[in-house]
């Protein structure tokens, strides 16, 4: 077991596990976002009280999911790089951030969409978008504070602890906001807490759920190889690729 | 300087304990903010300046100041304790005290508790204590005192621990002041949100009960568990 | 299919200013970020070739 | 007489920032050691004190202290280390006194106020006691940081450049005492370019010589 992690650790054997297990992501990505988004705007119903606004969702709730599961991983990450000292652990969590904020801003931005045809303003201080755009700035403080430390051993464990502390609070921020939201405004109409949807509604979200999973795994997978390449330059097996 | 070639120490070395430890650090950092003395009151006139603001900027009517005044109050009492905290750790660690600190057989994260304490003492009870005067300004119904008092004991505190812990990250980056801000508040919304809760739902008629108890709850939380990531975060700021 | 036309499904049932904008910067982000981790790799491959011919030449 | 002090580091290899400082170094300090790291700015010195005080761990190798891995013995190691760093560890706003009454509580142990006036008047600050640090010269703030080593009872002494901004007369005390902790059984490890009179007593480490 213990071998294994270190084997895991090493970033020689970590660039050909992450080379290995790219395609099937890649693969996954790009199979089920074309059929999400094909069958979530062509072809699911319109709903009968909101029509076709409602499509805005498809985008919406992945995004919004990925942006939790995106600071979660990074934390997880963090975890492992503070617990172990595998900096390939730190190396994902770096590569993680700015696809987690983009997705934040992306949930933002859909959700904002959605209000105008709805509660008829850009914006409202509904539960989700306020505890979504909490969530953005805790993303911006993390990449920051990265960006203060400039690449090194000393800014990747300051940013795993930030990251720590940051995920421990985003259920009390998550709470907190909304005991804050039913004590202004009661019973909004949210976006997502609806009653159930029939199935041809919500498998093309399930479907593009995945896909969005598939795409941040396989960028991540990605972008972590490159991270690898600039952070062990100086590595033989590194210099063998540029030949 | 005489020569004490025996190469003997004064002491004998009679162990003071966790508690002296404390002791003497809370005795340490009173004694530097009584020397420094602006450290106690800045934060009040801060306080004092920005909701001396409002009513030029939003309107002087006692209805209207009224009804935003917990959140007002609270938001100045927030920005006053981030303000007080870019200096928490600065002195202790350019002139090397915080390496001894780090090299005490006494647990690190009981020293930063201690550390904490007093800024909490100087800085959030004051705030705290001043805040019902500053509520005369806006016209704060009569109700809510007593909840803002006691609100803002509460909150600060764990304010003062969250706080500690940007700070300590930002220790050694050369301008940290700015990203301190962009790190903490975040994390000071649930804070604000009970706190503020706490005056409204006293004001307007109900119970403050169960918003302070939630303070109670999230600082006990702080308390708890604040104190470990402070004192990670200075040994990753002094040794990388 | 829930549009009777290309056009209808264009409208969006009116709501088209509204869904069309939050599917084009989903779209934007995602191949977005695609090509923004090629060119990353591109430009790190690149200087790692010119470090390698710079020292390969003794200077 | 049991021994003392007991530190030992094998095959230790430090990695910073993706660039080896230093590679299977070992390292033994006991009873009476005398020891001195030198090398060229940025070869580690600093780095090769804070993995020796426990504050970082190694990349590669392993310390001991007793025997005992040092992350392990930590608090036992620390209750027997008395460390000097590079700032001295004297706040501005505190006196002399208060100072040193403070390092000796971070130390763990009770110091009265006629010790610690004592230890003042051995490192030639008799008078400055009640002086705010604030305005004191470098070199005496330095004093007040080594008045440490005469007030709180450690065997093992671990100094980041002990003779930085102190006039000739300090440094000959200095290395007087320094001589005297190492003849009582004690052990110094210390990062220094400074040359002793009496060489033969010191051993030195070279760090670097890879680079």
């Amino acid at each position: 077991m213990w071998t294994f992690v270190h084997k895991l650790g090493s970033p020689k054997w970590s660039y050909a596990i992450c080379g290995r297990l790219q395609p099937f992501f890649w693969v996954a990505a790009l199979i089920l976002l074309p059929i999400g988004t094909v069958w979530s705007l062509a072809i699911s119903p319109p709903d009968y009280q909101m029509g076709d606004s409602y499509r805005i969702i498809y985008v919406h709730v992945p995004s919004a999911i990925l942006a939790q599961s995106v600071f979660v991983a990074m934390a997880l990450a963090s975890a492992v790089f503070l617990i172990w000292k595998i900096k390939v652990a730190d190396m994902a969590a770096s590569v993680m951030a700015p696809f987690g904020a983009a997705m934040t801003v992306l949930g933002l931005f859909s959700g904002s969409l959605w209000g105008v045809p709805t509660w008829g303003t850009w914006w409202t201080w509904d539960a989700r978008l306020t505890s979504m755009l909490i969530q953005l700035f805790l993303y911006i403080g993390v990449i920051a504070l990265r960006g203060a430390f400039g690449r090194g051993d000393q800014g990747a464990k300051a940013v795993a602890v930030l990251t720590l502390v940051g995920v421990v609070n985003i259920p009390i921020i998550k709470y907190s906001v909304v005991w804050w939201n039913t004590l202004h405004q009661p019973a909004t109409f949210s976006l997502t807490e609806r009653p159930a949807m029939p199935a041809s509604m919500w498998m093309p979200l399930l479907v593009m759920v995945l896909g969005f999973y598939g795409l941040f795994i396989a960028l991540t997978l990605y972008r972590l190889r490159s991270e690898l390449i600039r952070r062990e330059s100086r590595a033989r097996w590194v210099q063998a690729l540029a030949d | 300087m005489s020569a004490n070639s025996g190469g003997s120490t004064i002491l004998r070395g009679e162990v003071i304990g966790l508690w002296g430890g404390c002791v003497a650090q809370v005795r340490r950092e009173l004694k530097i903010a009584r020397r420094r003395g602006g450290d106690l009151v800045n934060p009040l006139m801060f306080l004092a300046l920005v909701v001396m603001l409002f009513p030029l900027g939003i309107s002087p009517e006692p209805a209207l100041l009224a009804s935003v005044a917990p959140g007002l109050l609270w938001v100045a009492a927030l920005l006053a304790m981030l303000l007080s905290l870019d200096g928490l750790f600065r002195g202790d660690y350019e002139d090397g005290s915080l390496e001894q600190m780090l090299l005490s057989p006494l647990p690190l994260p009981v020293l930063c508790l201690a550390k904490v304490f007093v800024h909490w003492l100087l800085t959030g009870l004051p705030l705290a204590l001043c805040a019902p005067l500053l509520g005369v300004l806006l016209a704060l119904p009569g109700a809510g005192y007593l909840a803002l008092l006691l609100s803002l004991a509460l909150g600060t505190a764990t304010l003062s621990l969250i706080g500690a812990i940007g700070a300590a990250l930002t220790v050694g980056l050369p301008r940290g002041g700015v990203l301190l801000s962009l790190l903490v508040l975040p994390l000071y919304i649930p804070v604000l949100i009970f706190g503020a809760g706490a005056v409204k739902a006293a004001i307007e008629g109900g119970m403050a009960g169960p918003a302070l108890a939630l303070l109670g709850a999230l600082l006990a939380l702080a308390v708890a568990a604040a104190p470990f990531a402070i004192a990670g975060g200075l040994r990753i700021s002094l040794n990388g | 299919m829930a549009f009777d036309s290309f056009a209808a499904f264009l409208t969006m049932g009116g709501y088209a200013k509204y869904v069309w904008p939050a599917w084009g910067l989903a779209v934007l982000i995602i191949v977005g970020f695609i090509l923004w981790a090629r060119f990353e790799r591109r430009q790190l491959m690149q200087a790692l070739t010119r470090r390698q011919r710079r020292e390969a030449r003794p200077s | 007489m049991a021994v003392k002090v007991s530190l030992r580091a094998n095959r230790l290899a430090c990695e910073r920032d993706d660039r080896w400082l230093f590679r299977s170094l070992d390292l033994r300090v006991e009873d009476g050691h005398i020891l001195r790291i030198e090398g060229a700015n940025g070869s580690g010195k600093t780095t090769l004190l804070k993995l020796l005080t426990g504050q970082l761990p190694p990349t590669e190798g392993r310390i001991e202290w007793h025997g005992e891995p040092l992350a392990a013995s930590r608090e036992a190691f620390l209750s027997q280390l008395l460390y000097v760093g590079h700032a001295p560890g004297v706040s501005a706003a505190l006196t002399a006194q208060e100072n040193l009454a403070w390092a000796a509580a971070m130390a763990g142990v009770r110091a009265p106020d006629l010790d610690l006036e004592r230890a003042l008047e051995a490192v030639g600050l008799a008078g400055f006691e009640d002086i705010p640090a604030r305005q004191l010269s470098a070199g005496q703030q330095r004093r007040v940081a080594l008045a440490r080593l005469e007030l709180i009872p450690r065997p093992l002494w671990i100094l980041d450049e002990p003779f930085t901004a102190i006039d000739r007369e300090g440094v000959a005390w200095l290395e007087q005492r320094l001589l005297a902790h190492g003849d009582a059984g004690g052990a110094v490890v210390m990062t220094t370019h400074h040359t002793f009179h009496a060489n033969g007593r010191v051993d030195s480490l070279l760090l670097g010589e890879a680079a």
